[in-house]
């Protein structure tokens, strides 16, 4: 099948979908009609697309967790501690990191060595594996509505299963799960096989079930330029939006500094609702979610609880439709139960606080958001150009060209070429372009504020500043300034 | 060649900064470094080392099922004749928070020659490696 | 002698001490010219007034926890436990309350009760029990400045041992240690013992010993509008710099609504910069501080460090000198020393994240500045007027007439008519003026605020906003909504 | 009278805030509440209740000193003739955090009909009290 950013006509999408369900076993599981009927019953408090449009006319902000183990009880028993002592606005579901390489049998040996241990020895809930009706038992224990959340580039069994299984959201895209999760898969295909994940919930829309989709807005979620994966973000989803999904969620992972985040959210949504209009796409459900930083993490758990709030606080003064929330163990890896729910306690404690508030407007703010506007810019209009007018063409020649190019990817499809830092104020700046098609004007900028941290340290603009930086907030400060 | 390293991150894991950091520093020390990158497999780490003729091979693994991934690499490597390769581990080696001693046991009992907890800075494990390699 | 804004004598400071020094055996260790030699060989990052210079001078801001037990070895390794674990920047002696209310007698059973009980009977260290050589002991076991931090009306007898013991700095103020701290202590006599403080502070510094000063400016902390707490902290602070202190840190307590809260302390500087200059006070060192929420904490530990971590970001976005600490125990009463330095360990994450950023000029801010420094005007030109030009003798008349009111404070000698609430962003605004003098566009305006709230709320502007105001950071929000 | 109670914090606690609010939720929920405020002494306590005849004391305490100021008040309520009176304790009775059920405990030990951890909303408080004195 040749990629084009079009909608999938009936004959491709069910040609690709006997192949897709005949990949595992629980695949037979999953019957359209059956499932539809199953997802029209889903009450409106456990419907994704349903809570979050809710939380965006009440301009308040979710909290939601990462979570997920081996078991299904013991994925249960998760579950409702972050719902009911945690007090989480949203759950997930984190998909393992075999299922995220459809590595199923080896999904298989991890249940069973989880069974056998007596402790989760995947770090997430393989759905594939367990299949419909175990992703049914969960959302059957809850209250609240249930998404998957992995990095899966090929992810159209999965996101059949959890569909079908009442799950009412699906994260990732065919970027955002490819190129930071993979080593060599081509866009061509993850790019394809998203617009099938698409596709599947363009159909549920069609059949009047709210499916909510979210692309992976942090992307490597280390010093991500915010033009960068704005640039992303907008490009999933307008290519979500083709294939007929209509509550979408664009992402932004935070960098730290509040003007740049607080610029880059407002950015992302004015900016996408632009080229949704310029492109013709109505009644899309724009929503945001805000990432608490992603980058590493102190180990000691107060300063921890430190760098969660902070996240919330800019998530909340944002006006972020909701924000995933990292826990105190996040150093150490993946957190028990105790600690996700005290992150999400601490998360709830400075959203609720600061409800009532927004972060003002000034001039700082406004010229931000422009020069995150313009950079993104210059990158979309170079992906359209590529492309002939066709953005998923555009998207594969922008990465084989380096126009489109994230920082500390794995992907040999990346052209790992740019370069990021931060400048005095502890925004994320462009250190190398690489081949990113900015102006002169934006180049010189990103320049001189760098150059003008390197003169405050003493030392010459270069790659050491970006390793300093990446250590920074995991060692206390968001600049890695030398050491004195 | 004595100074010679295979790095990368075994199995299902694509955490690549650590890897791209670990990359510059090790090759900032002097050391000649065969980067794999993410998502690779024993026999990958295996294959790169016969063909570079290293002395080591550094594991890293973020993602916590490096317990399961690492499992008879010692042996996979006798068996292809790597028999005083040095192996080094580190990274979030288990799911969940766990007391360090009791994980560093199981990695050592595994045939690892140094194994790491999370935060390790780059310069502790390049100076072990040099101590170790009798390099300086 | 009569009460009148105006530097003691030599003879009048000489005549009062005989008598202050007598007044508990432990007096009889203090001689100003011994303690004048010892306080000169303490080093640099030993003295307060020096090292919060060099914040000022550097933009930091610094964390200081409250701390105290009964007996001298256990509170040596309390405050050695928050600089070494938890990396305090500066260190308290938070006083117990016996002491406070000089009932040294009743120390002497605490401190015996104590050594029984093998844990502290009292809420803080009892130095004038302790005595100089043990005050010594303390800072020479420590390596950064100690602070005494307690709530006296009299604390003559405890300054003249603190500053003898090397601690180089005094909280409190003839105000904010009586009206919230007694109940039947007349404000004629609690600022004359403080001129005395003020003035024992002005004699080392002639001396050439530096040593600072701190009005307390939380006040109740309780709702207290900002320009009432700006109003008295300017009003210590000229009473303060007039008997010649010289290191002066003027305070402010968190009110919870980012906009309101820096707003606040910018005013407090610009203000007070404009008082002193006024009457003529040159050379002093002004520098902040603000206390992050004093107000009622959420039990839950977790959510307890959602809002330690919110106030330290306010501290650092509104740029003080330094921020008093809370801990994860606040609910509970009295911390432990883990506790405690876990509130620091948070404070010092968010304020190293956030070192390079302040909040930015906004119309909104710029607003609030103007409207803060109107009603602190109003108050304070009142308290003139009634003095006849002095501010002394203005304060006493003040408080008699309800010129100055201090909301939920204890004191008899408080007329008790005025009423906070919160408005609907959570800013903290006047519901009942009692008797304070504000001009008719301000009283408008703060009476509009709160209809918009109570037509929200669809309930009426009353004492029951106020009560729910009290009790909503403890359950989670600022705004006391009534419940749906 | 059957509804008059007196209220107070004891010893040398200034926290007002929470004695003001106590004050209009009683009164609010019909008794006739006679404040001492803070700062008051056990002998503060025994004199306003036996010059209003009141049917129950409310002794705060916020600061940790509660312990030892409330030591004796039930022996000093007997000797002054105030045989039947209720003793209701609450807010933040010991230094540090403990646990509840011994201090509670303790708090009876000494006499004391009811004791409230910190954090308790006034309207248990009147509840119990309403269901004490046999009201409504």
């Amino acid at each position: 099948m040749e990629l084009q950013n079009k909608k999938w006509t009936e004959e491709e999408f069910l040609k690709v979908r006997e192949e897709v369900l005949n990949q595992w076993p629980t695949g037979k599981e999953v019957d359209l009609k059956e499932a539809a009927e199953y997802l029209k019953k889903i009450p409106d408090n456990k419907n994704f697309a349903k809570r979050l449009k809710k939380a965006k006319e009440e301009g308040v902000t979710l909290a939601q967790p990462r979570a997920g183990v081996a078991l299904v009880d013991a994925h249960i028993e998760l579950l409702q501690h972050l719902q009911n002592e945690g007090g989480a606005d949203l759950l997930p579901s984190t998909i393992d990191s075999y299922t995220r390489q459809n590595r199923y049998e080896e999904c298989e040996v991890g249940i069973q060595e989880s069974i056998k241990e007596k402790r989760s020895m995947l770090n997430g809930f393989p759905a594939v594996n367990h299949g419909v009706k175990n992703c049914r038992r969960v959302v059957e224990a809850v209250n609240l509505p249930v998404q998957a959340r992995h990095g899966t580039p090929d992810s159209r069994l999965l996101a059949e299963i959890i569909h079908a299984g009442g799950w009412t959201s699906n994260e990732g895209g065919g970027i955002s799960y490819n190129i930071p999760y993979a080593k060599s898969v081509t866009l061509e295909k993850s790019i394809l096989d998203w617009q099938y994940c698409d596709r599947l919930v363009g159909i549920y829309e069609e059949m009047g079930i709210e499916i909510n989709r979210e692309p992976f807005g942090p992307l490597t979620g280390t010093l991500v330029p915010p033009s960068m994966s704005n640039a992303v973000a907008i490009i999933e989803g307008l290519l979500a939006v083709e294939q007929g999904v209509k509550s979408l969620t664009l992402g932004y992972g935070q960098c730290g500094n509040l003007i740049q985040d607080v610029a880059a959210m407002k950015a992302l949504v004015a900016q996408a609702e632009e080229y949704f209009k310029v492109y013709g796409y109505k009644d899309i459900d724009l929503t945001t979610v805000f990432h608490q930083w992603m980058g590493g993490f102190p180990t000691d758990e107060s300063r921890a609880f430190g760098v969660i709030s902070w996240g919330a606080a800019t998530a909340a003064l944002s006006g972020a439709t909701k924000v995933i929330v990292k826990t105190p163990h996040e150093a150490a890896g993946i957190p028990t139960k105790e600690a996700n729910a005290a992150g999400i306690k601490a998360t709830k404690q400075v959203l609720s606080l600061l409800k009532e508030q927004k972060l003002e407007t000034s001039k700082a703010l406004e010229e931000e958001i422009k020069l995150i506007k313009a950079e993104t810019k210059c990158i979309l209009d170079k992906v359209f150009e590529l492309g002939k007018g066709d953005l998923a063409v555009g998207t594969v020649k922008a990465f084989e060209t380096g126009v489109l190019d994230i920082p500390f990817a794995p992907s040999k499809y990346n052209a790992g070429k740019i370069l990021p830092a931060r400048d005095n104020n502890g925004a994320v700046r462009y250190l190398e372009f690489g081949n990113i098609p900015m102006s002169k004007e934006i180049k010189d900028f990103n320049r001189e504020l760098l150059e003008q941290r390197a003169k405050l340290e003493g030392r010459n603009v270069g790659f050491q500043m970006t390793i300093d930086d990446i250590y920074a907030v995991g060692k206390g400060s968001l600049v890695g300034r030398p050491e004195k | 060649m004595k100074n010679t390293i295979v790095l990368g991150v075994i199995g299902a894991d694509c955490h690549a900064v650590g890897n791209k950091v670990l990359d510059y520093a090790f090759t900032e020390a002097g050391f000649h470094v065969v980067n794999i990158g993410v998502l690779s497999s024993q026999e990958d780490f295996i294959n790169a080392a016969i063909e570079t003729d290293a002395s080591a091979i550094l594991v890293s693994s973020l993602y916590g099922h490096g317990e399961m991934d690492c499992r008879g690499l010692r042996e996979k490597c006798e068996e292809a004749g790597l028999k005083d390769i040095l192996l080094y581990a580190g990274g979030n080696l288990v799911v969940g928070k766990q007391e360090w001693e009791p994980v560093k046991k199981r990695f050592e009992a595994m045939g690892f020659d140094r194994v790491y907890p999370p935060g390790t800075p780059p310069e502790q494990s390049i100076r072990d490696l040099k101590a170790d390699l009798n390099l300086e």
